[in-house]
């Protein structure tokens, strides 16, 4: 299948209007000796019926959340989205432009991202978003290095109950410019140890990074957390789940310098992982200093409001090697789905959303309570997502699960031996019903199979 | 213009998507710390819809007319890729789901990999990176720990003046100190000043092939000669790799590192600015450094490898921008290999037959032949007082989308143009008489071009003022200024 | 304008769509018998995507705005709607395929023709029929072959003179003689008229209810029953049963058949002129008049029921727009029993309420309370040279779409106004201030509307040398005005 | 999930503004007595969530094609749809939009319905089409109405090798207007017995209708039959098949005077049989006989082209029982796939798909002429579809098919029993694979169940 629309005498004719006699001669600057020889082995064309075939036989190759009960999180849910979303993604007005460099023919995409920044604004309670970030990883990564640039220390300080996937990027990010991240571990509840986080600033530090929830579900003293930070004249940078807004305090609420977060919840599929869509809102002081691109409100020649991309000095295509980022291509499509979603569902239906998270996260909790030998060490101050430690293995629990249709959690031993062998984290979104969630509650009890 | 969402979802109701919550009975209130509402809109889905739309409708895309980005690849995003990328199958995976339940995906990667490694010539490829941006820097990490495992102290980065944007940032964040080398007259790198630049504490010396200029580099088996006599790393920027489909294997040349973007070279879409896909390369040497995890053959199967204790580790949460790999992949199927090298030749044609027209009437700094895109300066309107940007603006008005403008820097009054091999020779044609007429009116009535747009949704915006104080976020719950 | 697909796909390529034929030892050549080719276009999937896209954009549609077109029922149709019936369950069935593989199918028609009877207070709905028009032939040939079976010779249908146009033509084409008759002042069927014209030639009694003017019949219970006791029915156009959901069965006051439009009250989208679905509905002792198959019980799933010795057999190839099932029947489960009340409701709070605004410029011949729409007049502008016709493409210009015009045929420069439910206040409020804007224009400057439209992608048609000689097929290889 | 936007204060307030205090009031001409008491038996209002589970759950209850491989024809076949036609169709500029009656603000669909009749009047080689009627069966019934008016005599010849389900919508809609139809029977080839043409035509018929090819897949000798019909003063009235049209001789080659089809296999899907596309062509001098919509091409005042619905004095809305039909609503999206399908396939796929069809339906012919005690009685001159009788009951044959994924064919027994016990009707399209088709005859001859 070509998607070339030039014919052959399309070509020759063009050639001859170019002054030359062949495709080759237009390649002279390249060495023929560095020139392929023969085919590349890729195989013949297919047809679109071979390709969707092809490709397709791969997607049934999978088992896609339709087709299982879903109790996976750790970053990414399985929550509904609605039909809209979709119908807005499926416009090729969105999906097929490219970067809004010429604002007046791109004042859709420009103004639905405009939205979108706000609704970020106001779900984090800060000054201002930008307009999207790859995914939570690097927003925190870029967060750290506003912090560091702000605050002009190469050390910050992050909670031990924070995905090790987080982590590792934060890592990668940091080595380069070897700034130091220290670990703040957790109490005997699974937040964060505000001791001895006191005794780590000890040392300077440019940020203390919280995430609440954290990994582990629970939710922090954010304000105690801010305090803290504060105090030792560090920036507070939390990292928050999109949807535990609605119900818990926002990052502006309790003095957050920079909120990033992951908003793969905010109508975007999981997509076994990708894309995903990082958010960053800051105080306004900070704004000058951040990464990527930004959406304003301004007017045309004529009076009439628009939108443009604006501080374009802090980006590399203007600013080069003294840019705040090199982040270039960002996920706005994603931003597009996040501003389609939180359109549809509303002030209360998201709330709603929230809540439905929150109650069936704890009913499973307290279904779990009751079964003997689950252990869940933390206590249920979760939002939606908890530790659970199964009697048996985990292994074999989640085998049995997954047996049964279920996705009972993320196995968390490997990453984290400090919680001990058979730990598992387990989220519970708006989308389980209670048949699942007790059909979850029989299988811990041994008391699965039924059906 | 359009109200905001937030003004039209005041005071309304949204409809109901999902079920009673069936467990009333929890009670959660103890949980709430937030005071007040979100301050999100509530909006009957009719309404919500027709505001979409209406976006929808002051976009130039793809599919409503050509778009000449130079370095931008906008090519053709076939639909039915849209709609395999669509299937459960795909998008409703969790990424820590058992590996048995996701061999279709593994599968899928595992191929994609390979297929890069075949057009490349590469050793291997990690997806992981989901920009172009995020290939350099994942690329500049892999020379950074290539070189400390080494125990050399190489910091410094080379980088001509004709790069993109994204190369000396990436190089900055990794903590390499860049040094900019100037091309030569004729738009290429200069083997003797490189030479010269050259030592002990070159890192990499990163170049982008074909240039920013849409040339090829006539020297570059002496450029990456000259850099590996100096025991640096050759990364090559592969955002123009669609001049090079079958006809040059970079890994096959000698390059160590490199990126391509799937966003562009393999017919994704941009989404108004993302997501893309940066998957980055390397050489045998390099293999070890790459993102972890990888995706390996096992037994009949496939499956992640996790360690490696050389690896960079991480630059994504998960494994990239799966869903944008899915369409590449489709992409390179329908293709295959006579017609990977049938894009290149084509995209390589369309930019000289549409330079060879535009050169009559606008300059051509750095006459062809060009690979698959070329540069054009609007200098010889400077008399008549037109700058590139009222061409540009012109162009709108003619219902075309205008080149890349004032890039690369090197070019004064730069028009960066790229025609794709999707367009057909009518559709160049068309393009390339609007520019014609567009350099009369500059001559005859330049006021026209200073004046335009007029026929777009709104006219030239303000945008010193939006610098000055940027509004950034909607204020009021309602009302503001129609 | 936009070129046509012949004028665009003239020597070019197109894709490769299927895999080449896996028995290319077949020779099938001798039997083949046309001489030359079809004529098709030949066009790369770019250039048909942007052809397709440009001619979308030259569509007013219902995410566009308010689509007041009296009669026509021109509500939001759901999204989500349309992805269900997208499913391939759905979609990818053959209609002889073998009942147990298609139980759910089954069960959807089954449920839908429920939910019909329950709404409707009809005692059984056949779906076959595929447009209102269609409906109503159907229910035709039932009171035929009702009357045949009794044999009585009754060969004339009565038919107000506000009936839409549909309700004459099918009855000649079922073979019966129409018989107009008056409405009164009040824009109603007068008893005494109709109690002199039916007699023992008199086979059906055709009205549409709420009428065209948008009125109840107040009389509706005395009609039907001077009706019935000549030994006649009572048929009822029930494309305007967006006005009587939940408040009014018609099954349930007398009438023996009446036919639904799914495409009109059940929010299933009109698709540019259809498909729709027309489902036909009767009372008791017609049930077996009622074309096959039927889908019945049968143990614990739905089989096919093909036989009915009485049955008036069939209207359509296969089981009627089962597709258009689908979007219905998901309709009605969004709603609900309280919803659809609401439906109705809002409905006649939108247009009673558009008709006090309205009727401050606009003449209203038979004032309220109306029901789902009412009928403006534009005669009050003639003594200022302008007509309906004017207004309507006046609101062209603002961006709206016009009403229903020049029909019901007994108001004079008739404006047929149908909000619907799903339209907000703030809409309602901005067409009628758009209406009074054009009613002083009128006044003012008629000149405006006899120009009108002037923002439209083409202007005033000439249908008239159209109609002198049509010119219905591209005659030209390539090549034609631009 | 409501789809209403107005709230109860806007409810308010319009009715305060309308001058009434309650709903109520406005339901004053409804006498309460007809009324519905308390709400109807319907359930409660469905969120999406339930919505797209409950009717979703219904297409699981169903085997579609694509689970299945598909030797069913009878007028719908299981053909490739390229993915351009989903994707202009879920264009809501189009499927949202009523009938162009404001054609200013409709030459979308104006001028693809123009294209459209324009591929029909092509392949059926016709001198125009109409803009679509409901599906072949009722183009059949109009066409026969104006073959009636036309040569005013009521009483029209047909094929007895014709589709029982087109012969009972033409009986239906002959009744009201006491049309004879009277039947052709087929010879030993499963061809129109031309001799009994003959003999019927001793009394006169408005029309002669030929399906070519017919419902038992053979070819017509289509201009014996033309010339036979047009001696006898009558109309010929050509069913055919459009993909037919790619291979074999159009009806306008032969003469005939209407031609009539589904055009269902023009990338609509099977959709349990609806909807359909009826497609008629005409003769010139007939086009203000024909029913239904008509695109014409015209000018606006300033000169520039654009298209309107034309000859609407046919049409019911103006003419009312004088229209040539009272068909309004038509068929318009299904004629838009249509002309997507066929512009994307173009000249060289579309005759491909032809192509195809004819070669591989031809293989299977073979392959069962192979099988011991399979027969075809009509021998090889069909396109795409023909009838074959199975050694065994054909009712045990297409259930072990079934079992092994394959849908054998349409038993033709109770509606043909002239073709004795055991006759199916077998098609075959360009998606079948030689897989399939072999897996096909190793069923027939009771080597089934492998794989
Ligand atoms: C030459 C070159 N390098 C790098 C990039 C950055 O790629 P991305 O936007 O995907 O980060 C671009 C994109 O415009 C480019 O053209
Ligand atoms: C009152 C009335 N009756 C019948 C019809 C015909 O319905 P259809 O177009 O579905 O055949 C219509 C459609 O406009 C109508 O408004």
């Amino acid at each position: 299948m070509s998607f070339i629309q030039n014919t052959d005498s399309d070509r020759e004719e063009m050639l001859r209007a170019t002054g030359v006699s062949s495709f080759e001669q237009l390649l002279s600057p390249v060495d023929p000796a560095l020139r392929v020889k023969g085919d590349l082995k890729l195989g013949r064309p297919m047809s679109e019926t071979e390709v969707r075939s092809h490709v397709g036989a791969m997607a049934s190759r999978n088992r896609p959340a339709g087709s299982l009960a879903s109790f996976l999180g750790g970053g990414i849910y399985d929550r509904f989205i609605p039909a809209t979303v979709r119908y807005v993604l499926s416009r090729s007005e969105f999906y097929t432009s490219y970067t809004p460099y010429q604002a007046e023919v791109s004042q859709g995409t420009l103004q639905a991202i405009y939205e979108y920044q706000t609704m970020i604004a106001r779900l984090t309670a800060m000054d201002a978003a930008n307009a999207s970030m790859y995914d939570a990883a690097t927003s925190l990564a870029e967060a750290m290095f506003m912090a560091c640039s702000i605050k002009r220390s190469d050390r910050i300080l992050v909670p031990a109950a924070l995905s090790t996937r987080v982590r590792a990027v934060l890592e990668s990010y940091a080595a380069g410019r070897r700034i130091r991240i220290e670990e703040v571990p957790w109490t005997d509840e699974g937040t964060m140890d505000l001791g001895r986080a006191e005794e780590l600033f000890s040392e300077k530090a440019s940020a203390l990074v919280m995430a609440n929830p954290n990994y582990f579900g629970m939710i922090e003293d954010a304000a105690r957390i801010s305090d803290l930070a504060h105090s030792k004249g560090a920036l507070l940078v939390a990292l928050v789940d999109p949807v535990s807004l609605a119900l818990l305090s926002p990052p502006g609420e309790y003095g957050a310098d920079i909120a990033v977060g992951e908003g793969q919840s905010l109508g975007i599929p999981q997509s076994f992982g990708g894309p995903l869509l990082g958010f960053m809102a800051a105080r306004q002081e900070y704004i000058r200093k951040c990464p990527g691109r930004l959406i304003s409100a301004t007017t045309d020649i004529d009076g009439k409001r628009g939108y443009v991309m604006t501080l374009q000095t802090r980006e590399q295509h203007i600013r080069r090697e003294k840019a705040t980022s090199n982040i270039c291509s960002n996920e706005g499509l994603c931003a597009l789905s996040a501003a389609v979603y939180l359109s549809t569902m509303g002030e209360d239906g998201f709330r709603e959303v929230a809540r439905q998270s929150a109650a069936k996260s704890h009913a499973l909790y307290r279904l779990l309570s009751g079964v003997e030998g689950c252990v869940m060490p933390f206590g249920d101050n979760f939002f939606q997502e908890f530790v659970v430690r199964m009697p048996g293995s985990s292994e074999s629990f989640l085998s049995q699960a997954r047996a049964e249709g279920i996705l009972g959690g993320i196995p968390l031993s490997g990453d984290y031996p400090l919680l001990g062998g058979d730990a598992i984290l387990v989220a519970v979104t708006e989308k389980r019903t209670r048949a699942e969630i007790e059909k979850y509650g029989d299988i811990a009890a041994g008391k699965g199979g039924g059906r | 213009m359009s109200a905001t969402i937030f003004e039209k979802g005041t005071g309304g109701v949204s409809g109901r998507y999902i079920p009673e919550n069936d467990f009333p009975e929890e009670r959660i209130d103890d949980l709430i710390s937030r005071s007040g509402e979100v301050g999100l809109p509530r909006i009957g889905q009719q309404d919500l819809i027709r505001h979409y739309v209406e976006l929808a409708s002051k976009n130039y895309h793809i599919d409503k007319g050509m778009y000449p980005l130079g370095s931008c690849t906008m090519k053709y995003n076939p639909v039915v890729n849209e709609e395999i990328a669509r299937l459960d199958g795909f998008t409703g995976l969790h990424p820590a789901q058992d590996e048995e339940d996701v061999q279709g995906a593994l599968e899928l990667i595992y191929n994609l990999e390979s297929a890069l490694c075949e057009i490349t010539g590469m050793s291997a490829f990690s997806l992981q990176p989901v920009a172009g941006a995020h290939g350099e820097l994942t690329g500049m990490m892999i020379a950074r720990d290539y070189f400390r495992g080494r125990g050399e102290d190489r910091n410094v980065v080379i980088v001509p003046d004709s790069a993109h944007g994204t190369n000396p940032a990436s190089v900055v964040i990794c903590g390499f100190t860049p040094k900019t080398i100037p091309s030569n007259d004729k738009g290429l790198i200069d083997p003797e000043i490189l030479e010269k630049e050259v030592n002990e504490k070159t890192a990499v010396f990163m170049l982008t092939l074909p240039n920013t200029l849409g040339l090829f580099e006539k020297e570059i088996a002496r450029i990456i000669e000259i850099v590996h006599r100096a025991g640096a790393l050759v990364y090559m920027d592969g955002a123009n790799m669609n001049a090079l489909l079958g006809l040059v294997r970079p890994g096959s040349i000698g390059i160590d590192i490199m990126h391509v973007n799937l966003h562009k070279t393999f017919a994704t879409p941009h989404g108004g600015g993302g997501p893309g896909s940066g998957p980055v390369g390397v050489r045998e040497h390099l293999v070890d450094f790459l993102p972890v995890p990888r995706v390996v053959r096992e037994g009949g199967g496939f499956a992640f490898d996790h360690v490696s204790e050389k690896s960079i580790g991480k630059v994504h949460s998960w494994y990239g921008n799966f869903n944008v790999f899915v369409k590449a992949y489709a992409y390179i199927c329908a293709c295959g290999a006579s017609g990977l090298r049938a894009v290149s030749e084509n995209a390589i044609i369309n930019a000289n037959y549409l330079m060879s027209r535009i050169g009559k009437w606008y300059d051509i700094k750095y006459p062809g032949p060009c690979m698959h895109e070329f540069v054009a300066s609007g200098r010889n309107l400077k008399a008549h007082g037109v700058r590139t940007t009222d061409v540009a603006k012109r162009l709108l008005d003619y219902g075309l989308h205008a080149p890349t403008v004032y890039f690369p820097l090197i070019v004064e009054e730069a028009l960066m143009i790229e025609p794709v091999e999707t367009e057909k020779r009518e559709t160049l044609d068309h393009f390339a008489s609007v520019m014609e007429r567009i350099s009369i009116e500059a001559r005859e009535n330049p006021q026209i071009l200073h004046d335009a747009p007029v026929t777009t949704p709104v006219r030239r915006l303000d945008e010193a003022a939006a610098a000055r104080n940027p509004d950034l976020c909607w204020a009021g719950p309602a009302g503001g200024p129609e």
